[in-house]
């Protein structure tokens, strides 16, 4: 297990340098200019253009100015934010936290619904219950992120009024507030961005979920269950559905590209200022130490989604954990 | 441990001549396994086949006879030994050398289900090595396939059926057929009866024997079924973990098996006969895994012969000459090559003793 | 032969269809048989036949489209087993009828230890507690023989061989120490050595349990080894039965006859099988008449229009074919040799 | 009827294997024919296309045309069915016009992802070895960025984009998911007996690849191709959303929603109607996607 560990850190890390390094040329490679809201003005002098390229190190060559890249990224210094003119470590210690708030919100919404909506599905496919969730399932799951978010605020925020529009807190909340109304406070923020994100996750595990269960169903053990006189709820509970589940582990850490992905347009459209929200307004500045330090930070999390998945799969699977 | 090379029933001008031929596969166990040595499926396997011949393997599942068949072909590419067909290094040929060759060298699968391309055809499954060999274009081609069909009891109108269409039994004439167009010397016969009804594995039977008898074609004849190898086999070899641990011919070893193995391997076979009632060895115990078999000769912790003992754990017996033509690995029945005191040493007890239960019924 | 008292499972025009969208698939059609308390009877026929849906249908275990038709009847120790509830018929599940499956490589979950899945037949059924049942678990590991069964309890599936798991799934259906026990194809999946294990380890828990056994294969070899009467299907209906010595020594229907000619034995050395010609048909289009009459060498006329009933031939022999009705007709066609 | 005697039937007399159904294509028809929700969603697909490929001719404005000042943000009316933008612009034409881009590009990028994606996955899966693990390692570098930020890296640092510029890009980012998928069905069609039988009969590599193993991948590519262009539909959208997709002046879905997000609470139509034709058209997708699944016989489950 160990040593299926290192090896499967070795990996993901050769993984990690190779999107860095990938987005990094990307970048470099395209036509615009860096510090977008600066360069482009086309008062800025020369000299200016020059003085900053110096400062950031971008008058060096390309291979050069990957070398300072890594090596300060060994050094665990993501550099400085052209925009925010601040170590990149800082602007983003803020918003990760909310980022992956949202997210484990989301997910742990998404799984729990689409887990038990699923089960109940595959237990009796064909059924009424099947048909009729599992049609708005469908639909659900066909609905573009932003526009579930857009319709989520047009009606809950602007039309009914009744959870707050945009941001990550109240603004004009004291921060002596006591913690309660504090974390009160967060919750109702939070309940559009992860709602609307968690139902969406909720109507492709629920798909997911049938799809195992319906999967299982002929298996030759489960005849036998039934043969030994197993009652039929626990054919379906105990034997099939702890089979089912497997798969369904396996998405829960396949799915950080598409819940992160998910999070930039609901982070967007809610104003949560999040990793994602600040991807796209860096992306929009040309803020190069931002950009990369989150696609860095993207592709470490995906690496490590992936590698939970496995060990919790091969916990759960006693196939895996005695081979 | 090297034992010396033994090659049971050389023949003067095989028609394929396999040496020390050796498959590893390399283990490795779930998902957090790490390799684990290896799997050796096929250990050091000498035998000739002759022209017109059909040569039996037999063993349980796991034995390694599937790996052996392929390994022949190099469908696995074997890990160490000698091939030669009629003359030529089968395992020196690249490229088109070996494609060319295998015109020579075909098989047949167990499966009738996964062998034929679901969406191919069978017209042009069996077609295929037509075009591939240049043998026939176009009509003639056709009518080469229609000819086909009919020669293995199908109707030349199928050409243009797709496999899921047919029976078990019918698909395993297609596989024939597919095998037969390239005009080969040799089969290799794998399981080729095993998953079809009794009543069907006798229409496929009769018709190989039938082919074998018109076409002059050697058979490499791999099966579990005893009585189906009796069958069909001039000479048979017995597998247990990836080696041959007797051979002669048919005649000889159904009449009189000598390898312990071999004995309780025929007296497990049920016999549709409830008047006779026979002696039965029933073994203790699984197969080994191939990937961790058991030192000195690999049965020996299941074997029943009475001489057994500490020696038998200890010397990897070499598969000797013990009647004319009748090879055997075991170092108990005599006569053998591994002296007393060479036994003695590794621990005997029991001095070699020839044992022979009773076991084929009377037909 | 047995008194009527004795009989055990009494099976009465047993229907088992499949309605496939237009089609009907008549997979089980008109099936009766008795077995009687301690007996081991043996029902042979080749895939198609009907008869491991014939064993499916006994504990109410065909799923849709299959169905159990109106009019069938099947007898269990004098209840009346396709009137029970979903609950009642549960209750005699792996309780006083068990059953082995062929497929020990996939008849386990692999996910629960062995000694778990032993043990919950004992919790279902008796309503012993967690620690009870893992020792009645145990003490049936030990009784199918499986060596040092205290640990191997708390095996997964996948660490045994496919003989060990027959074993398993043997001893799990014998907790209960249920009076009848249907085993479909026990040994197909297994090599020969390991197939004369499990048998022979049948045979003596049959002797020492007193139970009777309903044993299920396609391999004549076995019925003649284990088994003290046979029912030969065909076509989903019995189409010969008789003790196993007068089957063996005196088969009436043809298709019998081309069983135990098409098979090649030990000792044999004829230099062709005898073959029974064709396929046996899709259960949605058997023929009119004689089912096996396309296939048989023997049909005339009557075989067409005339569906044979079970004809009975002394001493517990019947077989479903006009030749026992007119056995001027039954003229040596030795070995009809294709 | 006349004796069966064994010499009559001595050819091992074949029952009539039943009548011979066509391959994928054929299979395909069949479903669109006899199912329902298959034969529905074709059906919606089929009218979106068709709206989008003669929108000039049947939208009633020009949609990127202003028209008078009275004309801004006004809800649905019988003159505009479904209202007007805050450009005054009429949403319904802009509508249909923002099919012609939306789909257009998606169902070009897929083409591109699946062509791309296809051969990467073949050759990593036939040849093996270290040629797999380079090959696949790109590929997990691919997956581990989510599309989205990759998207927005490249668009927005080159600005502005053309269509087929958006296409391929689109597409390049596209293919990591479907070379998995092809090189999963390789590796296991080329070890199945039937391509094993191939090569003992003598065909090359190449023969064997191309007529016994892609074949087999086809069927779930043309599935994951299809629920493809749903995902990509909703990407190229999503793009234009954050203001990042097709040049301004054009409409395409996602910029239409992007115009509304400003006066959601006012005039929600802008916003609203662009959406429920984008979801009508990913639902029609699913649908059809899913159904082709289970009739295909493709994984039920799948590459997550």
């Amino acid at each position: 297990m160990a040593t299926w560990l290192v090896k499967r850190l070795a990996q993901g890390l050769v993984v990690i340098v190779l999107t860095t390094t990938i987005t990094f040329f990307l970048i470099h490679a395209a036509p615009g200019e860096p510090f977008a809201g600066l360069l482009d003005d086309p008062r800025t002098t020369q000299q200016m253009r020059d003085a900053h390229r110096a400062r950031y190190g971008l008058d060096r060559p390309l291979v050069v100015q990957y070398a300072r890249f890594v090596a300060s990224i060994g050094t665990g210094n993501l550099g400085e934010s052209f925009t925010y003119h601040r170590p990149v470590a800082d602007v983003l210690g803020d918003a990760i936290p909310r980022t992956l708030l949202l997210m484990g919100a989301a997910m742990l919404v998404g799984f729990a619904a689409g887990i038990a909506l699923g089960t109940a599905q595959g237990a009796r496919p064909g059924g009424w219950l099947d048909r009729i969730t599992g049609s708005m399932a469908v639909l659900v799951a066909s609905l573009p992120d932003f526009w579930l978010a857009l319709l989520a605020l047009l009606l809950f925020a602007a039309t009914w009024r009744i959870l707050p529009v945009s941001g990550f807190s109240d603004p004009t909340l004291s921060a002596s507030a006591p913690l309660v109304v504090r974390a009160g406070d967060v919750l109702r923020h939070l309940t559009l961005p992860a709602g609307t994100l968690g139902l969406l996750v909720a109507a492709i595990v629920s798909r997911y979920q049938r799809a195992a269960l319906i999967d299982v169903l002929p298996e030759p053990w489960l005849r036998t269950a039934r043969a030994k006189g197993v009652p039929r709820h626990a054919v379906i509970f105990r034997h099939a559905l702890r089979n089912a589940l497997l798969p369904t582990i396996t998405l829960g850490g396949l799915a950080v590209p598409a819940l992160l992905g998910g999070a930039v347009f609901v982070e967007v459209t809610f104003a949560w200022q999040g990793m994602g929200s600040l991807a796209v307004q860096a992306v929009g500045d040309r803020d190069y130490p931002l950009v990369l330090a989150i696609v860095l930070l993207s592709s470490a999390l995906v690496v490590a989604g992936a590698i939970v998945a496995d060990v919790v799969h091969a916990i759960a699977d006693p196939r895996q954990r005695h081979a | 441990m090297t034992t010396p090379t033994v090659v049971p029933g050389v023949l003067a001008d095989p028609l394929l001549a396999v040496r020390r031929l050796t498959k590893y596969f390399p283990v490795q166990e779930g998902l957090f396994g790490r390799a684990r040595g290896q799997v050796k499926a096929v250990d050091g396997v000498s035998l000739d086949v002759g022209h017109g011949e059909t040569l039996g393997v037999v063993g349980e599942s796991g034995c390694g006879k599937t790996t052996l068949g392929r390994a022949i072909l190099r469908l696995v590419e074997p890990t160490s030994g000698d091939i030669r067909f009629d003359g030529v290094d089968v395992r020196a040929l690249r490229g088109r050398a070996l494609r060319t060759m295998r015109r020579s060298m075909q098989i047949i699968f167990q499966d009738p289900f996964s062998s034929l391309n679901p969406r191919m055809t069978i017209g042009a499954t069996v077609r295929e090595g037509l075009t591939v060999h240049r043998i026939a274009e176009g009509e003639a081609a056709d009518r080469r396939v229609r000819q086909l069909l009919e020669e293995v009891g199908l109707r030349g109108e199928y050409a243009s059926r797709y496999p899921h269409e047919f029976s078990g039994g019918q698909r395993q004439r297609v596989g024939i057929a597919r095998a037969l167009a390239v005009e080969p010397r040799f089969i290799v016969c794998d399981e080729p009866v095993s998953a079809l009804d009794v009543s069907v594995q006798a229409q496929v039977i009769n018709l190989l024997r039938d082919l074998q008898r018109d076409r002059g074609l050697a058979y490499l004849f791999i099966a579990h079924d005893l009585s189906v190898v009796e069958h069909m086999a001039n000479r048979v070899a017995v597998m247990y973990l990836g080696r041959i641990v007797e051979f002669a011919s048919s005649e000889a070893l159904y009449r009189e098996p000598l390898m312990p193995y071999t004995q309780a391997l025929l007296s497990a076979v049920p016999v549709p006969d409830p008047v006779t009632k026979r002696q039965r060895i029933v073994l203790a115990g699984d197969v080994p895994s191939p990937a961790n078999p058991p030192p000195g000769c690999v049965f020996h912790p299941r074997c029943h012969h009475p001489a057994r003992d500490a020696a038998c754990a200890a010397i990897v017996p070499p598969l000797e000459e013990k009647a004319p033509g009748h090879w055997v690995a075991c170092i108990k029945q005599p006569p053998t090559a591994v002296p007393w005191d060479v036994q003695r040493q590794a621990g005997a007890t029991h001095e070699p003793l020839r044992h022979l239960p009773v076991l084929a019924p009377q037909a | 032969m047995t008194s009527p008292a004795d009989v055990l499972l009494r099976v009465t025009d047993l229907r088992t269809h499949f309605h496939l969208g237009g089609e009907v698939a008549r997979a089980v059609d008109g099936v009766s048989f008795d077995i009687h308390a301690g007996e081991t009877v043996g029902m042979v026929g080749e895939s198609g036949c009907g008869k491991s849906v014939t064993a499916l249908s006994l504990l109410r275990l065909v799923d849709p489209p299959g169905r159990i038709e109106p009019g069938s009847r099947i007898e269990f120790e004098g209840r009346d087993l396709l009137a029970l509830d979903n609950e009642g018929i549960r209750r005699i599940r792996g309780n006083r009828i068990a059953m082995v499956f062929q497929e020990p490589m996939t008849a386990l979950n692999p996910v629960f230890s062995i000694g778990d899945q032993v043990a919950e037949v004992a919790r279902v059924h008796a309503g012993a507690s967690r620690k009870a049942a893992w020792e009645r678990a145990v003490e049936m590991l030990n009784l199918v023989g499986i060596p040092d069964p205290r640990e191997r309890a708390k095996a997964y599936p996948h660490q045994l061989s496919g003989g060990m798991r027959q074993r398993v799934l043997i001893a799990m259906a014998l907790v209960m120490n249920p009076s009848l026990l249907i085993a479909d194809e026990p040994t197909t999946a297994l090599d020969v050595t390991i197939q004369a294990q499990i048998l022979e380890l049948l045979a003596s828990l049959q002797q020492k349990l007193g139970l009777a056994v309903l044993l299920i294969t396609h391999d004549l070899g076995v019925v003649a080894e284990v088994t003290s009467r046979v029912l030969v299907m065909y076509g989903g209906q019995v189409v010969e039965r008789a003790p196993v010595r007068e089957l063996f020594a005196n088969p009436r229907h043809p298709y019998t006859r081309g069983l135990l000619q098409a098979m090649p034995r030990l000792g044999d050395h004829r230099d062709r099988l005898a073959v029974i010609p064709g396929t046996v048909p899709p259960p949605t289009r058997w023929p009119s008449g004689c089912r096996f009459r396309d296939r048989c060498p023997y049909a005339w006329e009557r075989c067409a229009t005339e569906a044979p009933p079970e004809y009975p031939a002394g001493n517990g022999h019947g077989a479903r074919c006009h030749l026992v009705d007119e056995p001027a007709r039954d003229v040596a066609l030795a070995a009809p040799v294709a | 009827m006349p004796d069966a005697t064994p010499s009559s039937l001595a050819a091992f007399a074949d029952t009539e294997p039943a009548p011979t159904t066509p391959g994928a294509p054929g299979r395909i028809a069949a479903v669109l024919r006899r199912d329902p929700a298959a034969t529905v969603a074709a059906a919606v697909l089929l009218l979106i296309a068709a709206a989008a490929v003669f929108a000039p001719w049947i939208a009633p404005f020009d949609p990127a045309l202003p028209l008078d000042v009275e004309a801004r943000a006004q809800p649905p009316s019988s003159i505009h069915w479904l209202g007007t933008d805050p450009l005054t612009r009429d949403l319904l034409s802009r509508i249909l016009f923002g099919a012609r881009v939306s789909l257009g590009i998606s169902f070009l990028a897929v083409l591109v992802a699946t062509i791309v994606g296809t051969a990467w996955g073949a050759l990593a899966g036939y040849v093996g070895g270290w040629v797999d693990r380079v090959l696949m390692s790109v590929v997990d570098a691919g997956l581990a960025i989510p599309r989205i930020l990759l998207l927005l890296g490249i668009v927005a640092f080159w600005r502005t984009l053309s269509a087929p510029a958006l296409v391929v890009v689109l597409g390049l980012t596209g293919w990591f998911g479907a070379s998995r998928l092809v090189r999963a069905e390789v590796q296991a069609a080329r070890r199945r007996d039937f391509a094993i039988a191939a090569r003992a009969s003598g065909a090359s590599p190449a023969r064997v690849l191309v007529r016994h193993v892609l074949p087999h991948a086809m069927t779930p590519m043309l599935v994951a191709a299809t629920l493809g262009v749903g995902q990509v539909v909703v990407i190229e959208a999503g793009l234009a959303f954050l203001g990042y997709g097709v040049a301004a002046p054009a409409a395409s879905w996602g910029n239409i929603i992007r115009d509304g997000r400003e006066v959601l609470a006012t005039a929600w139509w802008v916003s609203v109607f662009p959406g429920i034709a984008l979801a009508l058209t990913v639902l029609a997708i699913n649908v059809l996607g899913d159904r082709l699944r289970a009739a295909l016989g493709a994984p039920q489950l799948p590459a997550p």
